[in-house]
């Protein structure tokens, strides 16, 4: 086995080898439209060792961790564990990313919830829509008005609430191999 | 009910023939055995381990050849062929010719002097397949039925420059009769079932892969032969160019099989099997091997099959391909394999030592002679053609005259062996209804 | 019964009103529900995106102060329900992950407390017939299709659940409360509510599709147990107007227990289903 | 004292390259009553065997132990090798280094030496004490019973018939025939089923040597080969016996439920239907002339989709193996769809083509080039309703990419399992089954068609999936080793059975319900217990149980078996085996 392989194989703890590319994972897919390669691609360029082009692939971003590829496999891998293990190894690295949006989201909200304990909307989302400078891009009015429409419910409080056990969730950060 | 003697010709003596032979033996019918090697056994002689539980090949062959040798109702002649067949359904006479083993096998106590001390290594008896030698004078195994040796007369050199005969002088009972000539004899019999088995369409046909130029590209047979404990090599996988143990081995499947424009329309049936059989042996004597396989569908159909396959790539490793290799061809000491992978849709570059091409399983040459010998129907591809496909595969159309095995369409050792069941069965119904219209 | 209650993030903020309806219903059924203690962000999609630690030391500290409480545990959220029984899984898994949660977070998980979804909750046995018992309002007008997602379901070996395919019992429990529930095809689809930020137009395709199916089922609402399905479900479905309830706010309005202000938090309008 | 003759197979290099048989023969020549101990590189050779036959003979050896393979490989060979120079085969014995001992113990020759020689020496210690025996000899019935009249049973059934035995044929249908009955057209010539199955029923029905009984059950089975005494409910109020000497079971299969397919809508999608239930849409279209109709509303098909493995290669949540029929008739089911419904679509999802029979290939290449077949290779995750018609989720085989198809009726191509019922059949025959409930075979290579009981044999798909061809190969395989079996007068049984101590026993009666086999029975008279010998297959259950130590079997008395496991545990050798 390639010792890509063997590396992913071991971070999400899915054998990888019983694959043996049928492919029901890419024809349950809801986004595998907007992967380079559909879901059995995937776990076969992980076997073939392809590792570059996988780290700075869109496809581990558009994984929605939906579950339904490794719900129906026949031989039970799941891919949202290969694909949380792709996507950390690339955070990891720190690989230029083709979907800065989704990343800098994830980090937005984890760094939200590393801050409070909890996460505050209005904050992480000012921080979101700073770094991913979404605002430049097209859809960014019609994202915004969304949100306006929650903030006039009442549905983005301004003010974080945090919890007291914030040593404990540092701790939580500080074992692991996250840099926000 | 006491049977009348009634006696079957069976020709072949490959697992399909002894399985049929002894059943009918069992069942109090007289059998004639004809077979054109010197010994019985057929291809399965020459295999290693058996899919899909890897149990040694000779190890469960033995007690049946054992069986067969010294059955009281099956009479033997080994090299020997059949060449001609009168009379009619009931009461055939058969020819036999009993071809020149220039060997006494009345005399002869099987002592092996003879094969120890003749000084002529031959690496072109087909039996080793190219990776391993014979002498001159040989027997096919060390376990062989009968244990009579012959002399391989295109490399004897007694019989080719009149000096030597190192054998005739070491026999301890003077069996070796250099002027021996061949002789016939003839048997009355009432049946014949006929399981004459299988060859492998030759590599010589395939130019895009190299055979006759490339030492360490080998076929399914040669690599059983390698992987054979009582091979060659003992066992010893090793490149036949310079005995070296192969790092990387690639095994391609469909070699001349499903493959209409060039070579041969049908599917082998046999050859997934033994391909992931044949990496997986590799890879027990080989531990850090790396093994690929390239294939087009995996076709592992029978009882235990497919989780044979699901524990090749899962637990051995076996690194399977979906694509068919368009060129091999000799690089350094290196064989350059160059395929596609359909599935990521990449080429694929290995650099092997070792190539073990997956052939074409074909009926053997004599058969179409044969088929004309006994008057029985052979198909587009020379098969020997059922008179019905689903429920006399193993009828010819003529009465008395059954197939078995491997001559009437590719198929592994498990349906063999019941298919010569089968054809055993449909005779021993021929032959009693002889007997009621007799009585 | 009175269960441990974690409300999770949205529960102040987007998702006000399911918890809102979820406590209204639990106090009207006579369940009382005791919030755990100082919980914090079970991590949602993102942290188990970027960190296969943080995306399991989050919620570990949820079950462990869940345990600690000593009673059943409710998560109305899908996202952090999943979460939490992710965890849940690696400590009864055991292993690396096991063993690192127990040293980092000193707790070691003896499975004596549920961790309960609202579905898991209304398949346990009496909930559904103490909700019939209990209706003042039967909704006999209103016509929904009930929706699941993805982390009520799956994974098997997560969620424990025998059918992954075709949960029913939001709709037995909206047929409990004299609604009609229609059958449909896509109740265990992806909303791809993790699109929703960065590729929103994505999300509105995946979400459009499921609006389309529900009304095409003859459907007047999807119900949902998920504040981040039913979110992205309200905000993009591409302007057709559907309403997206949460089972508490209909079996809240069966029971007589339901505030304008629920209704007042959607995007697409329901108050009109319940006159 | 004794003159024991041991003889040590090489087996080529798989005895002799780990253990040292020339120090065994040196060591083994030490013992006082060894008169003789050789080694050879293949016992089971005929020089083998002839060095064996001149030994007894020149030094009048007169107990034999051969250290070789195991017994299960050649016993008989050398027993009969013995036999033929008046050496009492029951005083021969094999000493298993090869499996037991040279093939464990590579990488450590000293210890597998010792080894060696530990079991040899352990197998004389028997040996010494074995008896000459004779076989027993049991009258035999010249009678067949075949159960399950599908295509295999009706196949052997004829051909037992055919050769002048009286065959009793038990089908738990009304109708015989099987699931050929429910089929339209065979592959790869487009045979009707009816015109392969309606003259052999016609001649079953008619043969003077057969007897039907349909719509019944085989309830119980005692006895033995030779003589199995069988009662067979039929529906009226006492059940059959018959007596039959030898058994056919070919109680074929069924396929998995679609209910079972929970991403495919679980059987509550009505135009979502299985194999089997598209044969018979075919079978009517094929009867009336018209196009293949779909079942929710009986519109013509124009797309149809099926599915291949369903349920099958699915170790994870339904059926590890193949179904090996399914890629055949699938590419069959679609040829025919097409002529039925002309410019109708047909659309195969499958993972691997496994058309691997005769003719087979070159059929399904010309189904896809002439009918233009679409094959996609993938596997579908969802089947869904979608208005009045059915789509599903699938990948394109070329692209890879997702697709979404619409069709009017899915057909699944469901996995074959064993009848229901496989368990009781089982358990009745004493056939045991693998993992799946197929039925086992006693060799999967040179045995196929012989079950795990003597007399019982194995037809068709009961024992693994398989089409028509190889099921009337096989079934006729079956009806030869019952052939063979009746060309005996009578039959011979290793002696190797219990005996009864008669001064031991206390008539306590223990024996009798522990014995699988109903061998032993209590002689009230004389206050003693029984051993019907014909039945007893030696398996020592009552050696067990008995408290008096009254039961022993021959040649494996207590004391034997004791003295062998003695051998092993001298302490060097505990050691040595770790």
């Amino acid at each position: 086995m390639h010792a890509f392989a063997s590396e992913i194989q071991e971070r999400s703890g899915q054998n990888l080898s019983r694959c043996y590319q049928c492919k029901k994972c890419t024809a349950g897919c809801p986004t595998v439209t907007w992967f380079e390669w559909p879901n059995h691609g995937v776990v076969r360029m992980i076997q073939r060792g392809l590792r570059d082009e996988l780290l700075g692939s869109k496809a581990i971003w558009m994984c929605v961790t939906c579950e339904t590829c490794g719900t129906r496999c026949p031989n039970g891998i799941y891919l949202s564990p290969i694909m949380d293990a792709l996507r950390a190894l690339a955070v990891e690295e720190g690989r230029p990313v083709p979907e800065p949006a989704v990343v800098a989201f994830h980090k937005a909200f984890v760094g939200s919830a590393k801050r409070f304990g909890r996460v505050h909307e209005a904050t992480m989302l000012a921080e979101f829509m700073w770094k991913s400078k979404l605002f430049l891009q097209k859809g960014f009015v019609g994202e915004a008005v969304g949100g306006a429409k929650l903030f006039a419910k009442g549905k983005i409080p301004l003010l974080p609430s945090s919890v007291k056990g914030k040593a404990e969730i540092a701790k939580i950060f500080a074992e692991s191999e996250l840099k926000l | 009910m006491a049977h009348d003697k009634q006696r079957v010709l069976v020709i072949g003596g490959g697992i399909a023939g002894i399985t049929a032979a002894v059943d009918l033996g069992d069942a109090g019918h007289e059998v004639v055995m004809v077979e054109r090697l010197p010994s019985v056994g057929g291809r399965m002689l020459q295999l290693s381990e058996t899919f899909p539980t890897l149990d040694c090949a000779q190890c469960t062959l033995t007690p049946r050849t054992v069986e067969t040798g010294q059955h009281p109702n099956i009479k033997l002649y080994t090299y020997s062929e059949v060449v001609k067949l009168e009379g009619g359904p009931g009461a055939y006479t058969v020819t036999i010719r009993r071809k020149k083993a220039y060997v006494d096998w009345q005399k002869c106590t099987g002592c092996g002097a003879c094969q120890e001390k003749c000084p002529t290594k031959v690496r072109q008896n087909p039996f080793e397949r190219g990776v391993g030698v014979k002498k001159a004078i040989y027997t096919l195994s060390p376990q062989a039925v009968p244990n009579k040796p012959i002399i391989d007369a295109d490399h004897c050199r007694y019989l080719l420059h009149g000096k030597c005969a190192v054998c005739a002088q070491v026999c301890p009972v003077g069996a070796i009769v250099y002027e021996q000539e061949e002789t016939f004899v003839q048997e009355e019999v009432a049946a014949v079932i006929v399981a004459t088995g299988f060859d492998l369409y030759p590599m010589d046909a395939l130019g895009e892969y190299g055979y006759g130029t490339v030492p360490d590209v080998i076929d399914g047979f040669a690599m059983e032969r390698l992987c054979s404990a009582s091979g060659p090599t003992a066992g010893r996988v090793l490149r036949p160019s310079d005995g070296r143990e192969p790092r990387d081995i690639v095994v391609i499947q469909c070699v001349g099989s499903r493959d209409p424009e060039h070579h041969k329309a049908y599917c082998s049936r046999i050859c997934c099997m033994y391909s992931a059989k044949h990496a997986r042996l590799y890879k027990h004597k080989l531990h850090h091997g790396r093994a690929t396989l390239f294939y087009m569908d995996l076709r592992c159909t029978g009882k235990g099959y497919e989780e044979f396959l699901q524990q090749s790539t899962e637990e051995e490793g076996l690194v399977y391909v979906r694509g068919r290799v368009s060129k091999i061809f000799r690089e350094g000491d290196k064989v350059v394999v160059w395929g596609t992978d359909t599935l990521s849709g990449q080429p694929v570059e290995v650099e092997a030592d070792l190539v073990v091409l997956a052939m074409a399983l074909v009926p053997n040459p004599e058969q179409v002679e044969l088929a004309r010998v006994l008057g029985i129907p052979v198909d587009d591809n020379g098969f020997f053609r059922e008179a019905h496909y689903k429920v006399g595969s193993v009828d010819t159309g003529c009465e008395g005259i059954f197939v078995a095995g491997c001559c009437q369409g590719s198929r592994d050792i498990a349906d063999t062996v019941a298919h010569a069941s089968a054809a055993a069965s449909k005779a021993q119904v021929f032959l009693s209804r002889l007997r009621r219209r007799a009585a | 019964m009175t269960y441990s209650y974690y409300p999770g993030c949205t529960a102040h903020s987007t998702g006000w009103e399911f918890n809102d309806s979820t406590v209204a219903v639990f106090s009207t059924l006579g369940s009382g529900l005791t919030e755990i203690e100082d919980w914090n962000c079970c991590g949602g999609a993102s942290a188990h995106n970027l960190d296969h630690f943080v995306g399991l030391g989050l919620p570990a500290r949820n079950l462990s102060i869940a345990q600690a409480a000593g009673k059943d545990l409710i998560i109305p959220c899908a996202g952090c329900y999943n979460n939490v029984k992710k965890a849940q899984t690696a400590m009864e898994e055991g292993g690396e992950d096991a063993a690192k949660l127990k040293r980092v977070l000193d707790f070691d998980w003896q499975g004596k407390v549920a961790v309960l979804s609202l579905v898991d909750w209304l398949e346990r046995p009496g909930v559904i017939d103490g909700l019939t018992a209990k209706v003042k309002r039967p909704l006999s007008n209103l016509k929904v299709v009930a929706y699941y997602g993805c982390q009520l379901v799956r994974p098997q070996r997560v969620t424990g659940r025998s059918s992954c395919e075709n949960p029913t019992v939001l709709e037995e429990a909206c047929r409990a409360v004299g609604a009609t529930a229609l059958d449909w095809s896509y109740k265990v689809d992806c909303c791809g509510a993790d699109l929703a930020f960065g590729h929103g137009d994505r999300a509105e395709a995946l979400c459009t599709k499921l609006a389309q199916q529900a009304k095409a089922a003859g459907a007047d609402a999807i119900v949902v147990s998920c504040g981040l399905c039913q979110i992205n479900l309200d905000m993009r479905q591409s302007g057709l107007g559907l309403p997206i309830l949460y089972i508490t706010e209909v079996l809240g309005a069966a029971l007589g227990v339901a505030k304008d202000k629920w209704w007042k938090k959607h995007i697409n309008d329901p108050s009109g289903l319940f006159r | 004292m004794s003159r024991i003759g041991v003889f040590i197979c090489w087996c080529g290099s798989n005895i002799a390259g780990t253990v040292d048989v020339h120090e065994v023969v040196a060591e083994l020549r030490k013992l006082p009553d060894v008169v003789h101990a050789e080694n050879y590189m293949y016992m089971c050779s005929d020089p083998g065997q002839d060095r064996i036959k001149n030994a007894i003979q020149e030094k009048a050896i007169d107990r034999l132990v051969v250290a070789s393979c195991s017994p299960r490989m050649h016993e008989n060979t050398f027993r009969k090798a013995a036999s033929a120079v008046g050496l009492n085969p029951y005083l021969v014995e094999i000493a298993n280094v090869r499996e037991q001992c040279s093939w464990v113990h590579q990488r450590d020759k000293a210890t597998a030496t010792k080894k060696a020689l530990n079991i040899i020496r352990a197998t004389m210690d028997k040996v010494r004490r074995n008896a000459a025996l004779e076989a027993i000899r049991v009258p035999l019935t010249k009678r067949a019973l075949v159960v399950g009249a599908g295509i295999a049973g009706i196949s052997a059934a004829l051909d037992l018939a055919d050769a002048g035995y009286e065959t009793v044929v038990v089908e738990r249908e009304a109708a015989v025939g099987g699931r050929v009955r429910q089929l339209s057209k065979t592959f790869p010539y487009h045979e009707d089923a009816r015109d392969i199955l309606e003259p052999r029923i016609q001649a079953l029905r008619e043969h003077q040597n057969v007897r039907l009984y349909t719509g019944s059950r085989v309830t119980e089975v005692t006895g033995y080969v030779g003589n199995f005494e069988v009662a067979i409910a039929t529906g009226d109020a006492d059940p059959v016996r018959e007596t039959v000497g030898g058994i056919v079971v070919a109680t074929g299969y069924r396929l998995y439920p679609v209910e079972a397919m929970a991403e495919y809508g679980a059987g509550r999608v009505p135009d979502v239907i299985d194999a089997l239930a598209f044969e018979g849409l075919l079978r009517q279209s094929m009867d009336s002339g018209e196009p293949v109709r779909r079942p929710s509303d009986g519109k013509a098909v124009q797309d149809v989709v099926f599915i291949q493995c369903s349920g099958s290669r699915d170790p994870e949540h339904h059926k590890p193996y193949c179904s090996r029929i399914c890629c055949l008739y699938t590419s069959k089911q679609a040829a025919l769809f097409q002529e039925q419904n002309p410019g109708g679509r047909a659309t195969v999802s499958y993972m691997d083509i496994r058309t691997d029979c005769k003719n087979a290939e070159e059929y399904c290449q010309k189904n896809i080039e002439e009918g233009g077949l679409l094959y996609l290779r993938g596997r579908v995750s969802k089947v869904w309703r979608e208005g009045d018609r059915v789509a599903l989720w699938t990948a394109d085989t070329l692209t890879g990419e997702k697709l979404e198809v619409e069709a009017d009726l899915v057909v699944l191509a469901m996995a074959v399992e064993p009848s229901p019922g496989y368990a009781e059949v089982a358990a009745l025959f004493r056939a045991s089954v693998d993992q799946n409930g197929f039925f086992q075979e006693s060799h999967i290579k040179l045995r196929p068609v012989e079950s795990s009981t003597r007399g019982v044999y194995l037809a068709g798909a009961s024992q693994y999936p398989k089409d028509i061809t190889d099921s009337v190969a096989q079934a006729l395989a079956t009806a030869s080793k019952v052939q063979s079996l009746f060309a005996n007068e009578e039959l011979a049984q290793d002696p190797l059975v219990a005996r009864v101590d008669p001064d031991a026993c206390s008539a306590c009666g223990l024996c009798v319900p522990i014995c699988p086999y109903g061998a032993r029975e209590l002689d009230e008279r004389v206050r003693l217990s029984r051993v019907n010998e014909a039945l007893c297959q030696g398996c020592g259950a009552c050696v067990a149980v008995c408290p008096n130590k009254a039961c022993q079997l021959k040649n494996g008395l207590v004391v034997q078996v004791l003295g062998e496991i003695e051998m092993f545990t001298e302490p060097d050798l505990a050691e040595a085996c770790g």
